[in-house]
């Protein structure tokens, strides 16, 4: 503790009315935060921390909700301390944005797509600051060279869809910033982001706590991130805190069973060093045996030769292609029966496309694709439909890949139905089958994907995906959207199945530490090619390639004794990949640096 | 890392998925329930039940014909005009009243209502048809778009009674001879109604369908081998339901609207034949004198149109299954 | 005095598309055209000719008509002049009767020229009109609304083919009459003012007239009765009751008058069945099932209690009948037979003709054909409420009625293609209105003529629709041709009525209907005039001071 | 975007072509003829010359190709010929003579220039229909921004009481109503339409916004049922947005937030069902005209229909079919601008 606190939580209630009656989204929750100090606030999703800076920002009744009991005490600059919980609106208004910075989790829908990035920085300057529109511009200026933006004046006349999404993320730090609030919300602001900006954007929010003293309130379900930024750590589980200590003391020491937990299920880059083959994680209170590494076999399965996709950018007057954007160039792999490749890589640079191009769900400009010895790019509609039934995939947003309007029951015995697979009454049989396989409850089988929490509806989703007994499946960021805990429970699931049923995955993934957890191999892409590729240890352990190497600094460590430090950093934005019809690039030539593993030594655009 | 010391059984059930826990129900129990918490869906249901009994089974209960002309009975007041007003004419024989020809008003709020609701509902499902289908062709195949479009276009610069007229020199002697005058000329107003008011709802589906298309949920049924087909009515369609709800009940207004609006212009159903909407617009010139004439069909049009938006509301988000259970 | 009572506000619920009758039939179209543009003679309420432009009325007392009824002779009064300052001479009305002769032009009025061999200018104001053949009724040519004198310097490049594209002309015609168009708006409004150079110097006494277009007759009637904002409305064809209660305002008062307009139902005496090839539907090659049987058509008419009728439609503005001539009284026949009626009597006489009800259904019957008719008119609120009416009769001597009404435009349109229309009568029975122009019935009634029926070699056109078809009904009308004197015309004529009529009973007369219109009760000098242009007289409205 | 434009300009040329067509085939299929109008005492003969007299007697794609030439060519020609003589626009450009007496869409009817009479009649329209949209349109987003603000409350609920309840009643019922109401019991408004006043001072506006008022309001209120239904629905989508947090997160007052962030984009999609909505302006507003005597487009075509005027009616339709092709095009652009995640090239 360095200061006298700046804003103290003390045991907030939070209620919503719904439909079904009152919904508590926190039920007793007390924390404090000083000046000049980072407090995290972790626990899987559902648990209450959203709910809590809402509170602290009073913006929870716009969503139904009502601080049903507790303090919000919050110390003024000036004016002393005052509870906000007991505050009006036209005061909060006064404390929201100037005393008071908030980030959101999502960077793509947090500023408002009509209005220039300068004008939504520049408004709050303008009321809290009495700023004119001169005045307001140039500071709006200095917060975006704050934010370390690349060419800022030009940003300030564009709109939000123009910027990536880490440069999103940034203008809404800038703008949480500009009234030098001093305290700052951030609630899971990287979540949405890939390692490489993750990293920056932390960095960031560090440098600029240190720098102006202000008080960070930083919510996440990322231990790692936790371990990368926090000075304390609040635990909440239920909209309760269970826990809360310094970082050290939480990860070295944690007490309350759910920490635990919540930790073992961490998966950390570099825990598999020294082994060749991927192994299931230990769960806490899992009673199962010590998982057994999954060794697979070397009959392949799966033959990528010089795939390549491109997608056509119509233009002109007679919509003709004008240029190309070179999603995936001249990939080659091959996947063993059993075992599972990963592709890693930042977001843009071609993984899902791969991954889609190898199903036939987009169109691959040229290559080949063999499964099992079947030509998979040179079916018919019609037998490709059948070819399908062989390899299948998992989606990475489990919301959007699961039909609302339909049951589960009979979105996992879709698939055979289109098949024309057993009767009804079997299907039924073997959805059940299938619903004790990917363990979940019978009774869900008539319910809504809304019904279910995100690990249960990826479930659902890797339900649908055996359904046909299928030989490949590519998990495109299968387990990417879900908490730690449920992660790992998924991971877990994945890999039992592949040793039982000998499957193969393609698995599609920008977390370096599930890969190093579940994979056999790694191919690591940049801007649609592979740059290295190799068994996992060996490009874990031993990267070749400078884009890998700089990927692997960038991985936060769940422990806060491996912080990384800012000047570690080294990233280029990619280049675009979009190049006019004729362009023809250069072919991908490699260099065998150890058995299986390969570098490109050609240009990769980095 | 630290391996914890203890497995205590709160571990694992912080780490177990808390699924609902109400036990599982029938589909149309929920839809059933969720309606029910909706008071205007239920208000609208009750009396768009009502009211369709009362066209359906009150001609057999009022057995007065509607088109049985008693002259010396015209223009009788409805019984309740003797409340205030003890000279009016009035008799218990005609509880609405007669009209200019002594027809009896409730037989022919009635008769007329069977026809008003009849059309309506036929010509909004028509039209929904047409338009949920162009729609879903055109945002789901890419290369029936601009034609299909176009054709919107055409249809929407297409003037009524031109087509009315056509229809009816083209038409009326087969579907004459098929289901007789009165049905025959039904069948041709409600296609004409039909294929003249599907154009909304076809823009709006297409649009729907267009961004649903982008949803990953689409993809994943191609992946597991669905057809074009079954993707459609299996993942499309009731996903752009709320949509052709709102269509459905504009749609039924504006049919029963569109119909009162021909019999007003003179081309419609034989003059014989009553619906709300030529009672309407037969009554508008006495409006003064007999204010009941206008208000008991012009009343009965509203509430019905009433009735069936809120109903619409109330099924749209029940139908829903990410609304139900809110 | 000419302008002192500011302006005139007429309402027409048709609106008017033209000023020039030669080039539209439609009734607004002359009515509105005859505020600027004047016939030689008109004829007054009573139907009596009177002198516009010209001296007198010629006759063949005052030597005008040629004794063999061949030619004639018109003179024009002195000084007339046209609005425009010029005078109006005999070569002006030599042009209009070419202008309307010419076969391009597509004249409207061409009929009232049949039959003129030439017209001839001679001398200033002198014009000698001539026919091919004895012409006992020679008033066509350039009397009455339809005809009148059009200026030969505005129209002279306007002759034929190029009628069409003088807008101006046709728009903004230089006439004789007291007003003269400021602005015409087609459809719509037109706005007048007083002629200075009409030939009466103390006329009009309206400085100006604003002639507005369109809506309905409700609302027309609303205007001028009830909200006292025009007033002058035209034919307000409303149910009596409802045009009662507007009169109870008080701001103006209905106005009716009697002209030869019938409201009738014509039986078909073939068959229109639709399982008839076509080609022989409606012809006479096919005669009607039980139409045709005079008993049926006369329990039809007996069954009909035509005072009723008048009560629910027409109050004052219809009087029963059971002729098809009803005026002038020359030729009117005294035949009321039809008046009452005799349910009881119609129900006999059907059962005497063996049509009797076998199988109880209600309806009658006789060899398998039953008494069923499709019953077809124009639409129009108070011929439908006529049908509910008569079908319920029907119904109640046992004869089943389909009701069907056609839009106005397709029903009258004439159109060949379509099955709708009044001549091809693809129907068992039809209503409409119908009268003749002038005074004279004789083309009227040669309209019934053996032959003249539509038929598909005719194209559908024809004017006898019922298909009758009698040689002594031919021979009397070859009579009447040949006769000038007018008793004996008049006694012909009811002989001819009575056989359509009384004798027959082809055509069931319902309704003579006159014309309501209204006026303000400020607006003094309205002659209601059913045998000319309503505003025949509009020189001599005034404004009554309170 | 300007390719977007031209693109879809050069594409609607077929697209009206078609359409044109397959309008006046559905016009020649209809029965009914010009000469309905004439007195059944005209003989046959008399109205079979007439008939000839208007080119009826030609082959429909004889007239079609007629037609067509004269709206798409000689109609033009005179356009260019009023705006470089009379207008004040560009009358100071040469003079052009492009017109030389060629035949022009006549008129049955009247047996003038069809495109006359339509801009005689374009005033009415535009006062009257034109501005009820307009009037309807205001109404109704406030109306709809204010019950998704407050949604469920008793202001929501009265609102969509209300304007279904427009919505519900046929305009036919509501003019004679307010007539009698206004005009003939109070006696404040006039019941007939006064085409030919002139808004030259004041007191002449004045008789103007009189004798508006009623038409303008019977048919706003079908208008603002329909917009403030969709731009609820859009208030309703957009409040919910991550977006409108930020800003409140920022400090912003709630007339900011609902204003200036959720008004500009609920407005996207209601803008594009707005200008959809212009077309029917032209052709929607029948019965209403009728009823009051604004004697505006609509009754143009109507009447035109009865009389079976063929060149009139296809060239109205021929003209709302443009309009219809136009806003399409209009509504895509402003999609465009609007919205800046949206580029169309
Ligand atoms: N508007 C609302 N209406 C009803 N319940 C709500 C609402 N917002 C949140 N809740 C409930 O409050 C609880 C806490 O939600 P909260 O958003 O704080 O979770 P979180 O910890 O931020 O999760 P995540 O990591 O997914 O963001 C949840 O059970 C949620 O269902
Ligand atoms: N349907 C498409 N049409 C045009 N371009 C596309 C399409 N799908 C993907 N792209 C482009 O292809 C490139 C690769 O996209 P892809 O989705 O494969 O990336 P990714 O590695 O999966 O990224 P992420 O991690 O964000 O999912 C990107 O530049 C993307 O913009
Ligand atoms: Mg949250
Ligand atoms: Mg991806
Ligand atoms: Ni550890």
């Amino acid at each position: 503790m360095l200061d006298a606190p700046i804003a103290r939580i003390e045991n907030l209630r939070v209620e919503f009315e719904t439909k079904a009656g009152t919904v508590v989204g926190v039920e007793d929750v007390s924390f404090e935060i000083a000046s000049g100090e980072t407090v995290c606030v972790v626990g899987e999703s559902g648990s209450g921390k959203s709910v809590s800076s809402l509170s602290l920002m009073r913006l929870i009744e716009f969503g139904g909700g009502t601080i049903a009991g507790g303090k919000l005490v919050f110390d003024r600059k000036e004016g002393g301390e005052i509870d906000l919980a007991e505050a009006e609106q036209s005061l909060m208004r006064t404390i929201r944005g100037n005393e008071i910075g908030m980030i959101f989790q999502e960077p793509m829908t947090a500023l408002n797509p009509v209005f220039t990035i300068g004008r939504q920085l520049t408004e709050g300057l303008k009321v809290h600051r009495g700023m004119s529109a001169s005045e307001a511009d140039a500071r709006a200026l200095e917060l975006l060279r704050e934010v370390r933006i690349p060419e800022p004046e030009r940003r300030l006349k564009q709109y939000p869809h123009e910027l990536s999404g880490g440069m999103r993320q940034r203008v809404v730090i800038a703008m949480a910033l500009a009234c030098k609030p001093r305290l700052l919300i951030a609630d899971e602001p990287t979540t949405a982001l890939d390692v490489t900006i993750q990293a920056e954007i932390l960095a960031l929010i560090d440098r600029l706590k240190r720098e102006t003293g202000t008080a960070v309130m930083f919510i996440t379900h990322d231990m790692a991130v936790v371990a990368q930024m926090a000075d304390r750590v609040v635990v909440m589980f239920r909209g309760n805190k269970v826990e809360e200590g310094t970082v050290e003391e939480i990860f070295e020491n944690p007490k309350h069973p759910y920490t635990q937990a919540l930790l073992a299920a961490v998966p950390r880059l570099g825990e598999m060093t020294g082994t060749d083959y991927p192994k299931p994680m230990k769960l806490v209170g899992s009673n199962a045996a010590e998982p057994e590494p999954i060794i697979g076999s070397d009959e392949t399965l799966l033959e990528v030769k010089g795939l390549t996709t491109r997608f056509p950018v119509k233009g002109g007057f007679f919509r003709q292609t004008v240029a190309n954007v070179h999603a995936v160039e001249d990939l080659s792999f091959s996947i063993p029966k059993g075992r599972t490749l990963s592709l890693v890589g930042e977001s843009g640079c071609g993984k899902s496309t791969a991954g889609r191009s190898i199903l036939r769900l987009v169109e691959p400009m040229k290559g080949s694709v063999k499964l099992d010895g079947l030509d998979i790019l040179g079916q018919s509609d019609r037998d490709l439909r059948k070819a399908r039934a062989d390899m299948q995939m998992i989606f990475q947003d489990p919301f959007a890949s699961l039909n609302p309007q339909m049951k589960l029951a009979d979105q996992v015995s879709e698939p055979m139905e289109n098949f024309g697979m057993y009767s009804a009454s079997e299907r039924m049989d073997r959805v059940a089958a299938l619903f004790d396989r990917v363990e979940l409850p019978r009774s869900f089988m008539q319910r809504y994907p809304h019904e279910l929490s995100g690990g249960q509806r990826q479930r659902i989703a890797i339900a649908r995906a055996l359904a046909l007994n299928p030989k490949l499946i590519v998990a495109d960021e299968a387990v990417s959207a879900l908490d730690v805990s449920v992660q790992a429970q998924v991971v877990n699931l994945m890999m039992e199945l592949q040793s039982e049923l000998n499957l193969s995955y393609l698995f599609i993934s920008h977390d370096m530490a599930v890969v190093e957890r579940v994979s056999h191999d790694v191919g690591v892409m940049y801007l649609g090619r592979i740059v290295e590729i190799g068994p996992r240890r060996a490009v874990f352990e031993n990267p070749q390639h400078p884009y890998t190497q700089a990927l692997m600094k960038a991985v936060p460590i769940a422990d806060p004794r491996k912080r990384k430090q800012e000047k570690d950093l080294n990233f280029k934005p990619i280049p675009s990949p979009i190049h006019p019809v004729g362009y023809e690039p250069v072919k991908n030539e490699y260099k065998e640096v150890g058995p299986g593993h390969r570098v490109l030594i050609s240009d990769s655009g980095y | 890392m630290t391996e914890p010391a203890t497995t205590d059984p709160q571990a694992i059930a912080a780490l177990q998925d808390k699924g609902p826990l109400a036990p599982p129900r029938s589909q149309w129990l929920d839809i059933w329930d969720q309606l029910k918490r909706h008071k205007g869906a239920m208000i609208g249901g009750f009396f768009l039940i009502f009211i369709t009994l009362a066209v359906l089974v009150g001609p057999y209960i009022w057995t007065l014909d509607p088109q049985k002309l008693d002259i010396r009975n015209k223009d009788l007041r409805p019984i309740y005009t003797a409340i205030w007003d003890s000279t009016a004419k009035t008799a218990w024989g005609h509880p609405f009243g007669t009209d200019n020809l002594g027809r009896d008003q409730l037989a022919q709020m009635l008769a007329g209502g069977r026809a008003s609701m009849a059309v309506g509902w036929a010509a909004m499902l028509l039209s929904l048809l047409i338009g949920t289908a162009v729609g879903v062709a055109a945002g789901f195949f890419r290369r029936l778009d601009g034609p299909l479009m176009r054709l919107t276009d055409l249809f929407l610069s297409l003037p009524i009674l031109p087509l009315l007229l056509v229809a009816v020199t083209l038409f009326r002697q087969p579907l004459r001879a098929n289901f007789g005058p009165e049905g025959g000329m039904f069948v041709l107003i409600v296609t004409i109604i039909g294929i003249t008011s599907w154009m909304p709802t076809a823009r709006i589906v297409r649009g729907d369908i267009l961004t649903l298309k982008e949803r990953e949920f689409i993809l994943a049924a191609r992946s597991i081998g669905t057809t074009s087909w079954k993707t459609i009515t299996r993942h499309l369609l009731p996903n752009v339901l709320s949509p052709i709800m709102v269509s459905a009940t504009l749609g039924l207004a504006t049919a029963i609207i569109t119909e009162s609006a021909l019999s007003f212009l003179g081309v419609g159903f034989p003059s014989d034949f009553p619906t709300w909407g030529k009672m309407l617009a037969d009554a508008v010139p006495r409006m003064v004198d007999f204010p009941e004439r206008v208000i008991l069909p012009g009343t009965a049009i509203s509430l019905t149109v009433l009735a069936v938006n809120y109903l619409g509301d109330g099924l749209r988000d029940a139908l829903d299954p990410r609304m139900r259970g809110r | 005095e000419r302008g002192a009572d500011g302006q005139v506000n007429i309402i027409y619920w048709q609106a008017p598309s033209i000023m020039n009758p030669y080039l539209s039939g439609g009734t607004k179209d002359i009515e509105a055209a005859s505020l600027v543009i004047e016939p030689l003679g008109r004829y007054d309420p009573t139907g009596a000719l009177v002198p516009y432009l010209a001296e007198e009325i010629p006759t063949v007392e005052n030597g005008g008509v040629a004794a063999d009824l061949t030619s004639i002779t018109w003179k024009i009064k002195e000084g007339m002049k046209w609005s425009d300052g010029s005078a109006l001479t005999a070569a002006d009305v030599v042009f209009t009767a070419e202008y309307c002769m010419s076969p391009e032009g597509g004249c409207a009025q061409r009929a009232k020229f049949d039959g003129v061999t030439s017209v001839e200018a001679l001398d200033d104001l002198t014009v000698k009109v001539t026919f091919g053949q004895p012409t006992p009724n020679p008033y066509g040519p350039f009397m009455g609304g339809q005809s009148p004198i059009i200026q030969k310097a505005q129209f002279e490049n306007c002759v034929g083919a190029a009628a069409s594209s003088c807008t101006d002309q046709n728009f903004y015609p230089i006439g004789t009459g007291p007003f003269v168009v400021t602005d015409f708006r087609p459809n719509d409004v037109i706005s007048l003012e007083a002629n200075q150079n009409y030939r009466d110097p103390a006329k009009p006494a309206f400085a100006t007239v604003n002639f507005k277009g369109g809506g309905d007759a409700t609302a027309s009637g609303r205007a001028v009765l009830e909200t006292g904002e025009y007033d002058y409305a035209w034919n307000l064809q409303l149910a009596p009751d409802v045009l009662a209660q507007m009169a109870a305002a008080g701001k103006g008062e209905p106005i009716a008058a009697f002209g030869t307009l019938v409201e009738r139902i014509e039986m078909n005496l073939t068959n229109p069945s639709p399982d008839l090839p076509e080609g022989e539907r409606s012809t006479v090659a096919a005669p009607h099932p039980f139409l045709s049987e005079e008993p049926v058509r006369r329990a039809l008419s007996m069954a009909i209690d035509r005072e009723l009728l008048v009560e629910v439609g027409y109050g004052q503005a219809g009087r029963a009948t059971c002729n098809l001539v009803p005026a002038p009284a020359l030729y009117a026949s005294d035949n009321t037979d039809c008046l009452t009626q005799d349910i009881e009597g119609a129900k006999a006489l059907l059962e005497g003709a063996g049509w009797t009800d076998t199988d109880g259904d209600g309806i009658r019957d006789k060899d398998g054909v039953k008494l069923s008719l499709l019953y077809q008119t124009s639409t129009n609120a108070v011929r439908q409420d006529f049908q509910a009416l008569i079908k319920q009769w029907w119904s109640e001597i046992g004869v089943e009625t389909e009701l069907r009404n056609i839009d106005a435009s397709v029903f009258f349109g004439g159109d060949p293609g379509s099955p709708d229309t009044f001549q091809k009568f693809y129907a068992d029975v039809e209503m409409y209105a119908n009268n003749f122009d002038g005074t004279d019935p004789q083309s009227y009634l040669s309209m019934y003529r053996c032959g003249n029926e539509p038929k598909p070699s005719s194209q559908w056109q024809g004017e006898n629709i019922n298909r009758f078809c009698s040689e002594e009904y031919d021979a009397l009308l070859d009579e009447l041709a040949r006769t000038g004197e007018l008793e004996k015309r008049g006694e012909i004529a009811k002989k001819l009525n009575d056989i359509l009529t009384k004798e027959t009973m082809t055509i069931v007369p319902l309704v003579d209907r006159g014309r309501v219109s209204a006026r303000a009760m400020t607006l003094g000098g309205v002659q209601l005039n059913t045998w000319d242009s309503e505003l025949w007289n509009a020189a001599d409205w005034y404004r009554i001071k309170e | 975007m300007l390719t977007f434009t031209i693109r879809r300009l050069v594409l609607a040329v077929p697209t009206l072509l078609f359409i044109s067509f397959a309008i006046f085939m559905l016009l020649q299929l209809a029965p009914g003829d010009p000469m309905a109008q004439v007195p059944l005492t005209v003989p046959p003969e008399v109205k079979q010359q007439m008939r000839e007299a208007l080119g009826l007697g030609q082959p429909p794609l004889v007239q079609y190709w007629k037609w067509l030439v004269q709206v798409l060519w000689i109609e033009p020609k005179i356009l260019i010929d009023w705006l470089t003589q009379d207008s004040w626009l560009l009358g100071w450009l040469p003079d052009t003579n492009l017109y030389q007496n060629e035949l022009r869409v006549i008129s049955w009817q009247t047996r003038s220039p069809v495109m006359d009479i339509v801009i005689q009649r374009i005033p009415q329209t535009l006062w009257v229909v034109a501005l009820a949209y307009v009037v309807g349109v205001l109404i109704a987003i406030p109306i709809g921004v204010y019950s998704a603000y407050r949604q469920y409350s008793v202001f929501d609920q009265a609102g969509t009481f209300v304007t279904m309840i427009g919505f519900s009643i046929p305009p036919f019922f509501t003019g004679p109503l307010l007539i009698v109401i206004f005009s003939v019991q109070l006696g404040w408004l006039p019941s007939i339409y006064d085409t030919t006043h002139v808004v030259n001072d004041w007191a002449s506006f004045k008789i103007q916004l009189q004798q508006m008022i009623m038409p303008v309001m019977v048919l706003a209120l079908q208008t603002t049922a329909q917009i403030s239904r969709y731009m609820r629905a859009s208030m309703l989508d957009n409040l919910n947005m991550d977006y409108v947090r930020t800003a409140r997160a920022k400090g912003m007052s709630e007339a900011v937030v609902v204003t200036v962030h959720v008004l500009r984009n609920s407005m996207i999609p209601v803008i594009t069902v707005i200008a959809l909505g212009v077309p029917s302006i032209f052709g929607g507003a029948i019965i209403t005209e009728n009823v009051f005597k604004v004697n505006g487009i609509g009754q143009l075509l109507i009447t035109a229909l009865f009389a079976n005027d063929l060149p009139m009616v296809m060239t109205l339709t021929f003209i709302f079919a443009f309009l219809i092709v136009a806003f399409n095009l209009i509504a895509d652009i402003l999609y465009g601008v609007l919205d800046p995640r949206i580029r169309y090239d």
